[in-house]
C-alpha cells in the first residue's frame, strides 16, 4: 500500500505544483509534499524491515533491502534538499535569475523527477526502469537549462543527447534481455519482470546477455558518468541551480547505478564468469584515475565537486566490480555516505557560490570569516568527502581499499594515486575558500544550514557506529548482489 | 576480554574513559565559547590533569597483564578493539608525562588568546591528545586508522590556527597532504596484513602466516606510511612547515608526542604484528635513518627561525631513533636477542628523552615568542637577563639535546653507541663494515646537535639584545614555567637514574624481543650486559662535578677574594661595538653551510656596498624539495592536462567517446 | 677500596697540580726549538697566582652564566683528569664514566666555555665560539671513533679495562690501533688549540679560536679556564699514553708498582710534551677552512681504523 | 505457408530499413532528412502491424499505429514546421565527409551483423537476420549523430536510433510488452516536446541552430 502513497504523493505533487504555479508559499508546499514522500518511504522501510522483502500490485513492484535503503535514502535527501533550496530559490529569484514561470516548472519537475527516481527504484520491470531512468532524465533536462544562460543551454542539450543516445542503447539492452528471456517466461508482461529473471538466470542465454549486458552498461553507465562516458555530468551538474546539482549528483547517479547492478545480477548468473565485474572494475578504476587529474584543474566549485563525483561513482562501480560480500557491503555504504555528503557539500557550496555571486574558486575566500557556519559546513563537508574519518565515506574507503589490496593489488597503485591527487587537488582549493582574509561583506540572511549539518551529522555517526538494521540490510543486498 | 563496564577495572578501560573525558572536554569548549578565564584557568588544568592519568594508567599497564576490550562502536562486524599491553603503556607514559607539562603551561599561554578562537583550538586540542592515546590503545585496523585520522586532522586545525597568513596555510595544507597519503599507505599495508580472511582485528594480523614477498611489501608501506609521519627523508618535507606554524604549545606536542606514535605503529607492525622478520628490513632502516638524522641536522644548523630549527633537529632525532629501529632489526633477525634487547632500550629511552627535551624547547620558545613576538633569531639575543626562568629552563633542554652528561640525551646515546661496539658479533661480513660507518654517522649527528644547540641557546638567550624591542620582554607567567619545570625535571632525573628507567622498559623490551636486558650495575650505576664491557654512574659523575665544583668556589673566595669590577666589554680599540656585530644566526650557521653545500639551495640577497640600510637575506633551502617534489608536482600537471583535453567541448567528441566504447565493448566481450 | 679511593684522590690531585707543569715545560721546549730563551718551567704557576690576586672585571651585562662558566670548566676537566688512568689502573671513579662520557665530558666543557663566550655578545666572543664548534663537530666524533677502535679490541669501553688488555697482550702490532694513534695526535692538537689548527699564543682575530673566547675573562676566571687548558692537556696527553704505550701502569692493589708508575709517568709525559713542542715548532697554522679538512683527515683515519679492525683483526 | 512471404516482405522492408539509413546517412538537406526519417517510420509501422497480423501478437497494431501517429505524422509535421520557422533548410557540411561516413557505415554494417549472427541462430521467431539489420541501423543512426554538426539532423538520428530499436523490438521479439511500449512511446513523446523547447531556446540564445556555438564548456 505505502508504495502507492511513496509513488503518488510526488506525482500528485508535480500536478498540483504545475497548477499551482509561484503563487505564495510553493516552496513550502514542494517541501511539505517532499516531507509526506519521506514519511510514506519511512513506513515502507517500516514494512519492509517488519516482514522482509515484498512484491507489490501483483509483481509490478518488488522491495527488496537493496532498493529500499536507496528508496529511504532519495526521500531523505530529496526532503532536505527542498528544505534548502527554500531561501536558495527566493535568493535566486531576487537577484532576478528567475521569473515565476520557471519556479513553476522547477517546483513541479523536481516532484516529478522525484516519483521517476522513486519509480526506477521500486519497479520490477526492467522495461519499466527503463522508461522511469528515461523520465527522470527528461525532468532534469529542462532544471538543468532553468537559468536560460547560454553555458546552461549547452549543458542541458549535451546531457540530453548524450543521456537520450546512451539510455536508447540501454533500452536495445533491455530488448536483448527481453529477447532472451521470453524464451523461458513466454512473451507478455511477465518476462521482463527481475523477480522472474532472476530465478531463471541460470538458464538465459550467455551470448545473449554478454551483449544486453554491454548495451546496458554502456547505456546506463553514461547516466552512471563514468569514464569515458561521462563528459556530460561537470556540465550538467556545474550550470544548474544548485539543488539540482545536489540531486543529481546525490540521488540520479545512484540510481542509474542501481540499474547496472540489477542487470549485472542477471548476467552474473547466466554467465558465471566474472566479465560483468572486470569491465565494472576497469569503468570505474578508469572514472578515478581520470576524475582525479580532472579534479585537479578546475576553476568552477560545482564543476570540481561534479568530478568529485565521478571519482566517487567510478570507486563504487569498481567496488561492485570485485564483487565479494565485503565489496558489495562497502559500495552501498559508499553510496550512501557518497549521496549524504555530496549533497550536503552542495549545499554549502550554494551559500557560498550565491553569497560570492560567482562560482569561480579565485574570488570565494575566508567564508570563515563572512559567515562561520557555511565556512565549516564547507571544509567538513570536504574533509568529510576526501575520505579522512571519523566521517563514514572513510569507513567505506577502508573497506574497499583493504579488500582491494589482497584481491586485485594491480590496482591499489592506480587508487592511491587517485585518491593522492584528488586530495590534492580539492583541499588546496577548498582551504583558502574557507580560511583567510576576505573584504567581502557578511551573509545579510540565515542561510539554511540545518541540512547540512543534518547530513554531516549522520555521515559522522555512520562512521562510528552503523545501526544494526542497517548493516542487515546492507549485508542483505551485499549478499542478493552475489556476496 | 571484559567489556566496557559503567565503572573502569583494568588499565585499558581507565585509558579509554580519560579519552571520552577529554572528548568531553573538547565539546565543553565549545560551550564556554563565552568565557576565556574557564577555557584557559578550568578546561586546560583538566586536560593536564588527564594527561597526568594517561601516564600513571600507563605506568599501571607496564607491568600489568595486557587488558582489553571491544566497544559497542566502529564498523558491523568490527566494533572498536582497544587493548593495552607494555608497548602501548610506555608510549602511554611518554605521552601523558609530556602534554601533562605541556598542557599546564598551555593553560598559562593562551591567556593571551580571544575566547571565540581558543574555544576551538582547545576542541582541536583535546581531540588530539584523545586521537594520539586512541592510537596507542587501537587494537584493530578500523580503529586505528580513525584515530591515527583524527590525529591528523585535529592537529592540522591546529596547525591552522593563525590561518590569515598564507604561509601557515600552504604548510597547513602540505602537512594535511602528506599525512593523508600515508594514512593510505597504511590502510593497505593493513590490506596485505589481513592477509586474505576480511577479518581486520590486530589479533587476527598477527596469527596470519606471509610469504617473505607480502611481509617486505608490508614492511615497506609501513615504513612510507609510518615514515611520512615521522618525518623520514625523504617524506620530512612537511614537518619544517607545519611543526613552527602550529601555536607554540601544538608544536610541542607535535614534535614531542605526535612523531613517536609514528615509532609506535612501526614498532607495532614490525614487531608485533607481522610473523617474520627480515634481515634487509633493518639495513634499509638503519640507512634511511643515518641518512635522516645527519640531513634534519645540517639542515637545522643553517636555520635562522629559531621553531624551524627545533623542528629540523626533530628530523634528526627521528633519525637516530629510526636507525636504533634499524639495528635492532638487524640484531633480531641475526639471532642476537640481548643485543637487540638493549638496542631496543636505547630507541625507546631516546623516544622517551626527546619527548621531553623537544617539548621543552619548542615551550621555551613559545614564551620567548609571547615576550618578544619574533621569530627569527636576528632579531633575538640576551633574552637571559630579561627572562630567567626561561633562559635557565630552556637550557636545560638545550644541554640535554646536545646530548651532554649527565642529563638524558646523552643516556640514550651512551646506549645506542653502546649498541654498535657489539656489532662484530654480527654474522652478515657486510654489515660489519657498514656498521663503523654508522657509528661513525651517529656520532657526528650529536656532534653537530651540539653546534645547532649552542647557536640556538646563544644567539637566542645569550650575548646583547639585536632588537631594542627586547628590552621590555617579560618573563613568562607562573603557569608557564611550571609546564617547563615539569619538562626539565623531567630531562634531570631521566638522566640521573637511568638504571630505574631501564627497570620500568623491561616489559617493553621482553614484548617485542623475548628478552630482558640485565643491568649489572647496582641502582646508580648503568651498565648493560656487563660491568666489564661498558659502565655509566651518571649520580656519581653529577656528585663529582659538583663536588668539585663547589670546592674549587670555596677555595678561590676563602684563599683569595671575590672582588669583581664591571666595565664595558673589550672593544678591540673600535669604539662603535654595537648588537649587530654579534654573530647572527646565518652567521652561525655560514660554516656548516660552506661544508654541507651540496645538500641545500641557497638564496642569497647581499646588500650592496652604498645601500643607507643595508639589508642581508640568506636561506638555506632543502634541495629534496626541488629534485624531487617539484618533479613530481610537474608531472601531475602535466597528466591533468592531458586528461584536461579530453573534455574537449564540442559534442560530437563525447559521442564518438561513447560510441567507440561500444564498439570496444562489443568487440571485446565477443570474442 | 678505601685505597682505591686514596688512590683516586691522589691521582686526580697530581694531575691537577701537574697539569701546569706540563704546559710549562712543553713552552719550553717550544721556545728552546725556537731558539728563544726560555721562560722557566714554573711560569704557568706565576700566572695563575697572579690572575687569582687580581681584580675580576666583567663586562656590565654579563650575565650569571658567564662567572659560572668556568668553574664548570674546571670541575669538567678535573673530572676527566680524575678517570684516565695515569699512575693506577683501580680507580672507583672510573665506572663513572667510561670512554664515551669522557667525550662527553669534554663537550659539556666545551659547550659551556662557547655559551659563556657569546653571553658577552662581542663579536669576537661569537666569532670563537662557533670556530670552537666547527672544530669540534668533526673532533669530537673522530676521538670517539679513536675509543671505538680500542674498545673493539679490548671488548670493552672501561679504560681501566682498556689499558689492562693493552698493556697486557702479548705483544702484537695493531694496524688498527697506528691508525687510531695518528688520528689521535691530529685530534688531541685541534682539540688542545695548538698548531696547526689554532694557535695558543695569538690575539689575531683573523686565526684565533680559544683565544677569542676567552678574551672577556679575566682574573680568577681567566684563572681557573687557563688551569682547565691545561688539565685538557694533560688528560690528553695521559690518554694517549694510556692508550698506545700504556706499559708501566700500576695495577689492581699493586701498591708497590706506584713510585715506578710515577717515574714512567713523568718520562713518557716529558717526551711526549717535547715531541708535541717539536711537532709545532715544525708545522705552519693552517687558514680557518682548512681546519675542517684537517680534522676531516683525522676523522676519515678513524673510521679507517675501526674498519681495519672489522677487516683484518676479528 | 502464408508466413513466408510475410517473411520475406519484412526482410524486404528491414532492408529498406537499412538503405533509409543509409540515405539519411548521406542526406545533407535537412528537409530532406525529415522525409527519410518519415519513410523510415512507415517502414517501421508496417512492418510491425505486418509481424502483428502474422504472428497475432494484437498489442502490435497498437504499437504500429502508435509509430504511423507519433513517428510519421507528428513528428515529420513539426520538424518541417520548424525548418520552415528557423528557416535553415539549406545544405549542411558534415562533419567527416559522405564518402569516408559511407564507408565507415559499410564496416558497421558488417560488423553488426558478424554480432548478430550468433544471436539470431537461436532466434525463435520467423524473422533471423533482422536483429542484425537493427543493430546495423542503430550503429548507422549513432553514426549520423557523429557526423551532424546541426541541433535538428542530431535529434532525428536520435530518433532514428529509437526507430530501429522499436524494429528490433518488433521484429526479433514480436514486441515488448505493451506497458514498456507506451512508456516508451510516451517518454518519446516528452522527448520531442523537451526539444522543441530546446530548439527554441537555443535559437533565442544563440539565434541559430548550429552547434558549433555550444562548445564553450570544457577544460581550459
Amino acid at each position: 500500500m505505502e508504495i502507492y502513497w511513496l509513488l503518488g504523493i510526488p506525482l500528485t505533487g508535480g500536478t498540483f505544483l504545475a497548477l499551482w504555479g509561484c503563487r505564495r508559499h510553493a516552496p513550502e508546499i514542494n517541501a511539505l509534499f517532499s516531507l509526506a514522500t519521506l514519511l510514506a518511504a519511512a513506513f515502507l522501510t517500516n514494512r519492509i524491515i517488519v516482514d522482509g522483502p515484498m512484491m507489490v500490485g501483483n509483481g509490478w513492484f518488488f522491495i527488496d533491502s537493496f532498493n529500499v535503503f536507496l528508496v529511504a535514502l532519495t526521500a531523505f535527501v530529496a526532503f532536505t534538499t527542498a528544505l534548502f533550496s527554500r531561501p536558495y530559490m527566493r535568493i535566486e529569484a531576487e537577484h532576478g535569475k528567475l521569473n515565476d514561470k520557471r519556479l513553476r516548472l522547477y517546483h513541479s519537475s523536481y516532484q516529478i523527477f522525484i516519483a521517476a527516481m522513486l519509480l526506477a527504484l521500486t519497479t520490477n520491470n526492467m522495461g519499466i526502469l527503463w522508461v522511469a531512468m528515461e523520465a527522470a532524465t527528461l525532468a532534469t533536462v529542462l532544471l538543468v537549462s532553468l537559468y536560460r544562460t547560454p553555458a546552461s543551454l549547452e549543458a542541458a542539450w549535451k546531457y540530453f543527447i548524450l543521456c537520450g543516445v546512451g539510455i536508447a542503447l540501454a533500452l536495445f539492452g533491455t530488448i536483448l534481455l527481453y529477447f532472451a528471456a521470453e524464451k523461458l517466461l513466454g512473451s507478455g508482461g511477465t518476462a521482463l519482470l527481475w523477480t522472474h529473471l532472476n530465478g531463471v538466470k541460470a538458464q538465459l542465454e550467455p551470448t545473449v546477455l554478454s551483449l544486453a549486458f554491454v548495451f546496458l552498461l554502456v547505456g546506463y553507465g553514461t547516466k552512471v558518468g563514468l569514464a569515458p562516458l561521462h563528459s556530460w555530468l561537470p556540465d550538467a551538474h556545474a550550470e544548474g541551480p544548485t539543488p539540482v546539482s545536489a540531486v543529481l549528483s546525490g540521488l540520479l547517479l545512484n540510481v542509474a547505478l542501481y540499474a547496472v547492478m540489477r542487470s549485472k545480477v542477471l548476467v552474473d548468473g547466466a554467465l558465471g564468469n566474472d566479465m560483468a565485474g572486470n569491465l565494472m572494475m576497469g569503468f570505474g578504476l578508469l572514472s578515478v584515475v581520470l576524475a582525479a587529474f580532472l579534479i585537479k584543474r578546475q576553476t568552477d566549485v560545482k564543476r570540481m565537486f561534479a568530478y568529485s563525483s565521478i571519482e566517487h561513482m567510478g570507486l563504487i562501480t569498481f567496488a561492485f566490480g570485485m564483487g565479494g560480500a565485503v565489496a558489495n557491503f562497502a559500495a552501498l555504504l559508499h553510496m550512501t555516505m557518497h549521496s549524504l555528503t555530496k549533497s550536503a557539500i552542495f549545499f554549502a557550496v550554494g551559500h557560498a557560490t550565491q553569497k560570492a555571486g560567482t562560482q569561480l574558486m579565485a574570488n570565494i575566500r575566508g567564508l570563515i570569516k563572512t559567515n562561520p557556519t557555511i565556512g565549516w559546513g564547507l571544509m567538513l563537508g570536504t574533509v568529510a568527502i576526501l575520505g579522512v574519518p571519523p566521517f563514514g565515506v572513510f569507513a567505506s574507503e577502508f573497506l574497499i581499499i583493504t579488500t582491494a589490496m589482497h584481491e586485485h593489488p594491480w590496482a591499489t597503485p592506480f587508487l592511491l594515486l587517485a585518491l593522492g591527487v584528488a586530495f590534492a587537488s580539492i583541499f588546496g582549493k577548498v582551504q583558502p575558500m574557507v580560511f583567510g582574509e576576505t573584504e567581502l561583506p557578511k551573509l545579510p540572511y540565515q542561510p539554511a544550514l540545518a541540512p547540512v549539518f543534518l547530513h554531516l551529522g549522520l555521515v559522522l555517526m555512520l562512521g562510528l557506529f552503523i545501526p544494526p538494521y542497517l548493516a542487515a540490510w546492507y549485508k542483505q543486498a551485499a549478499h542478493l548482489l552475489g556476496g | 576480554m571484559a567489556t566496557l563496564s559503567l565503572f573502569p577495572s583494568d588499565p585499558v578501560q581507565w585509558a579509554w574513559g580519560i579519552v571520552l573525558f577529554w572528548l568531553a572536554l573538547g565539546f565543553a569548549s565549545l560551550l564556554l565559547q563565552g568565557s576565556q578565564r574557564l577555557l584557559t584557568r578550568l578546561l586546560f588544568p583538566l586536560g593536564a590533569l588527564g594527561a597526568l592519568a594517561i601516564a600513571g594508567v600507563g605506568a599501571v599497564g607496564l607491568s600489568a597483564p595486557a587488558s582489553s576490550i571491544v566497544l559497542p562502536i566502529g564498523l558491523p562486524d568490527l566494533p572498536f578493539h582497544l587493548r593495552l599491553d607494555a608497548l602501548s603503556a610506555f608510549f602511554m607514559v611518554l605521552l601523558g608525562g609530556v602534554a601533562f607539562g605541556i598542557t599546564v603551561y598551555a593553560s598559562g599561554y593562551f591567556r593571551s588568546m580571544a575566547a571565540g578562537p581558543l574555544a576551538l583550538l582547545s576542541l582541536w586540542y583535546h581531540l588530539f591528545l584523545a586521537g594520539m592515546v586512541t592510537v596507542l590503545l587501537a587494537d584493530d585496523a578500523y580503529a586505528f586508522m580513525v584515530a591515527w585520522e583524527v590525529m591528523a586532522l585535529s592537529s592540522y586545525f591546529l596547525v591552522t590556527t593563525d590561518h590569515k597568513v598564507p604561509e601557515i596555510r600552504s604548510a597547513g595544507f602540505l602537512y594535511l597532504l602528506i599525512a593523508h597519503v600515508g594514512a593510505v599507505s597504511l590502510l593497505l599495508t593493513f590490506g596485505v596484513l589481513q592477509g586474505g580472511h576480511g577479518d581486520y582485528t590486530f589479533d587476527t594480523m598477527r596469527l596470519a602466516e606471509m610469504t617473505p614477498f607480502w611481509a617486505s611489501a608490508a614492511f615497506l608501506l609501513a615504513l612510507f606510511g609510518f615514515g611520512a609521519k615521522a618525518g623520514l627523508v625523504p617524506m620530512h618535507v612537511w614537518l619544517p612547515e607545519a611543526h613552527p606554524a602550529a601555536p607554540s604549545p601544538v608544536s610541542a606536542l607535535m614534535s614531542g608526542v605526535m612523531l613517536k606514535t609514528a615509532i609506535y605503529g612501526l614498532l607495532r607492525v614490525t614487531f608485533d604484528l607481522l610473523n617474520i622478520q627480515i634481515g634487509w628490513w633493518g639495513t634499509l632502516a638503519l640507512a634511511l635513518g643515518l641518512i635522516t638524522a645527519l640531513y634534519g641536522v645540517i639542515f637545522a644548523a643553517v636555520q635562522s627561525d629559531m621553531k624551524r630549527l627545533l623542528a629540523w633537529s626533530s628530523i634528526e632525532n627521528i633519525g637516530v631513533i629510526i636507525a636504533a629501529f634499524g639495528l635492532t632489526l638487524i640484531f633480531y633477525t641475526d639471532g642476537k636477542g640481548a643485543l637487540a634487547a638493549l638496542t631496543l632500550t636505547a630507541l625507546l629511552y631516546h623516544a622517551l628523552n626527546h619527548a621531553f627535551f623537544k617539548g621543552l624547547l619548542f615551550v621555551g620558545t613559545g614564551s620567548v615568542l609571547h615576550a618578544t613576538g619574533v621569530r627569527h633569531m636576528g632579531h633575538l639575543g640576551g633574552l637571559m637577563r630579561f627572562m630567567p626562568w626561561t633562559a635557565w629552563l630552556t637550557l636545560i633542554g638545550a644541554l640535554a639535546l646536545a646530548g651532554l652528561p649527565p642529563l638524558n640525551g646523552f643516556v640514550s646515546e651512551w646506549l645506542l653507541l653502546q649498541a654498535f661496539l657489539f656489532t662484530p658479533g654480527l654474522t652478515q661480513p657486510y654489515l660489519n663494515m657498514v656498521i663503523p660507518v654508522a657509528a661513525a654517522a651517529v656520532a657526528l649527528a650529536a656532534a653537530l646537535a651540539a653546534y645547532v644547540m649552542v647557536k640556538f641557546y646563544g644567539v637566542v638567550f645569550l650575548g646583547q639584545p639585536r632588537d631594542p624591542v627586547l628590552h621590555h620582554a617579560h618573563e613568562a607567567g607562573w603557569a608557564e614555567r611550571l609546564g617547563m619545570l615539569w619538562l626539565a625535571a623531567g630531562c634531570v632525573l631521566l638522566g640521573l637514574f637511568p638504571a630505574q628507567v631501564i627497570e620500568w622498559l623491561t616489559p617493553v623490551v621482553r614484548l617485542l624481543t623475548n628478552q630482558t636486558l640485565l643491568n649489572d650495575g647496582s641502582w646508580l650505576m648503568l651498565a648493560p650486559v656487563s660491568a666489564e664491557r661498558a659502565s655509566y654512574a651518571p649520580l656519581i659523575f653529577f656528585a663529582v662535578v659538583a663536588v668539585v665544583l663547589g670546592l674549587t668556589v670555596l677555595w678561590v673566595r676563602r684563599v683569595y677574594h671575590g672582588r669583581v669590577r664591571r666595565s664595558d666589554p673589550w672593544d678591540c680599540g673600535y669604539p662603535e661595538q654595537d648588537a649587530r656585530m654579534q654573530d647572527s644566526a646565518e652567521g652561525f650557521g655560514q660554516p656548516i653551510r660552506q661544508i654541507f653545500e651540496v645538500f641545500m639551495k641557497i638564496e642569497r640577497e647581499t646588500p650592496d656596498p652604498f645601500s643607507r640600510t643595508p639589508r642581508y637575506r640568506g636561506a638555506s633551502l632543502d634541495k629534496l624539495w626541488f629534485i624531487l617534489y617539484a618533479p613530481i608536482a610537474r608531472v601531475a600537471d602535466w597528466l591533468s592536462q592531458q586528461a584536461g583535453r579530453l573534455q574537449h567541448g564540442r559534442i560530437q567528441w563525447y559521442l564518438i567517446y561513447s560510441f567507440v566504447t561500444l564498439i570496444f565493448l562489443l568487440i571485446f566481450t565477443t570474442r | 677500596m678505601s685505597t682505591g679511593i686514596l688512590l683516586q684522590l691522589a691521582q686526580t690531585l697530581l694531575a691537577i697540580l701537574l697539569a701546569p707543569l706540563l704546559m710549562g715545560w712543553v713552552n719550553q721546549c717550544r721556545a728552546w726549538l725556537q731558539g728563544r730563551s726560555a721562560p722557566p718551567i714554573t711560569q704557568p704557576y706565576r700566572t695563575l697566582r697572579k690572575l687569582f690576586h687580581k681584580d675580576a672585571v666583567i663586562a656590565h651585562h654579563a650575565s650569571p652564566l658567564f662567572r659560572f662558566a668556568p668553574y664548570m670548566i674546571f670541575a669538567c676537566m678535573a673530572l676527566a683528569a680524575g678517570i684516565v688512568p695515569t699512575l693506577a689502573n683501580d680507580l672507583p671513579f672510573s665506572p663513572a664514566a667510561d670512554v664515551i662520557a669522557l667525550v662527553g665530558i669534554f663537550a659539556l666543557a666545551r659547550v659551556f666555555l662557547a655559551l659563556a663566550a657569546m653571553d658577552i655578545g662581542t663579536s669576537f666572543g661569537t666569532l670563537g665560539a662557533r670556530r670552537e664548534m666547527l672544530v669540534s663537530f668533526l673532533a669530537e666524533p673522530a676521538l670517539l671513533m679513536v675509543f671505538f677502535t680500542a674498545s673493539l679490541i679490548s671488548q670493552s669501553t672501561e679504560l681501566p679495562v682498556i689499558v689492562e688488555t693493552l698493556a697486557h697482550r702479548e705483544f702484537a702490532l695493531y694496524p688498527s690501533l697506528a691508525f687510531a694513534a695518528v688520528a689521535f695526535w691530529m685530534i688531541s692538537v685541534a682539540e688542545n688549540a695548538r698548531i696547526p689548527v689554532d694557535n695558543p699564543t695569538t690575539h689575531l682575530e683573523l686565526t684565533m679560536i680559544h683565544e677569542a673566547m676567552i678574551l672577556e675573562y679575566s682574573a680568577r676566571h681567566l684563572a681557573l679556564i687557563e688551569w682547565a687548558v691545561a688539565l685538557k692537556l694533560f688528560t690528553y696527553s695521559a690518554l694517549g699514553i694510556a692508550l698506545f704505550l700504556p706499559w708501566g701502569i700500576a695495577e689492581q692493589g699493586e701498591l708497590g708498582m706506584l713510585p715506578l708508575a710515577l717515574v714512567a709517568m713523568v718520562a713518557k709525559l716529558l717526551a711526549g710534551g717535547a715531541v708535541l713542542a717539536f711537532l709545532e715548532t715544525i708545522s705552519a697554522k693552517v687558514r680557518l677552512f682548512r681546519a675542517p679538512e684537517f680534522l676531516g683527515t683525522a676523522f676519515l683515519l678513524a673510521v679507517l681504523g675501526m674498519l681495519i679492525h672489522f677487516m683484518l683483526e676479528v | 505457408m502464408s508466413v513466408t512471404y510475410h517473411l520475406q516482405i519484412v526482410n524486404f522492408l528491414a532492408a529498406l530499413l537499412l538503405l533509409i539509413s543509409f540515405a539519411m546517412l548521406s542526406q545533407r538537406r535537412i528537409a530532406g532528412l525529415i522525409t527519410l526519417f518519415a519513410w523510415q517510420g512507415a517502414a517501421l509501422a508496417t512492418s510491425a502491424a505486418l509481424v502483428g497480423w502474422s504472428t497475432g501478437q494484437h498489442h502490435l497494431y497498437y504499437s504500429a499505429a502508435l509509430t504511423l501517429v507519433l513517428k510519421v505524422i507528428a513528428m515529420p509535421w513539426f520538424f518541417f514546421r520548424l525548418v520552415r520557422k528557423l528557416d535553415m533548410d539549406r545544405d549542411v557540411e558534415p562533419m567527416i565527409n559522405i564518402p569516408t561516413t559511407m564507408l565507415i557505415g559499410i564496416v558497421l554494417v558488417i560488423f553488426a551483423f558478424n554480432l548478430a549472427q550468433p544471436i539470431s541462430e537461436l532466434s525463435g521467431t520467423v524473422m533471423r537476420s533482422t536483429l542484425g539489420i537493427a543493430l546495423a541501423c542503430v550503429l548507422l543512426a549513432f553514426l549520423m549523430m557523429i557526423t551532424r554538426s546541426k541541433a535538428i539532423p542530431q535529434v532525428i538520428g536520435f530518433l532514428a536510433i529509437e526507430n530501429s530499436l522499436f524494429f528490433a523490438a518488433t521484429s526479433a521479439t514480436y514486441g515488448m510488452p505493451l506497458v514498456v511500449e507506451l512508456g516508451v512511446a510516451l517518454d518519446v513523446l516528452v522527448g520531442v516536446l523537451v526539444m522543441g523547447i530546446f530548439f527554441f531556446q537555443i535559437r533565442e540564445t544563440f539565434d541559430s541552430l548550429d552547434l558549433k556555438h555550444m562548445e564553450k564548456l570544457k577544460e581550459r
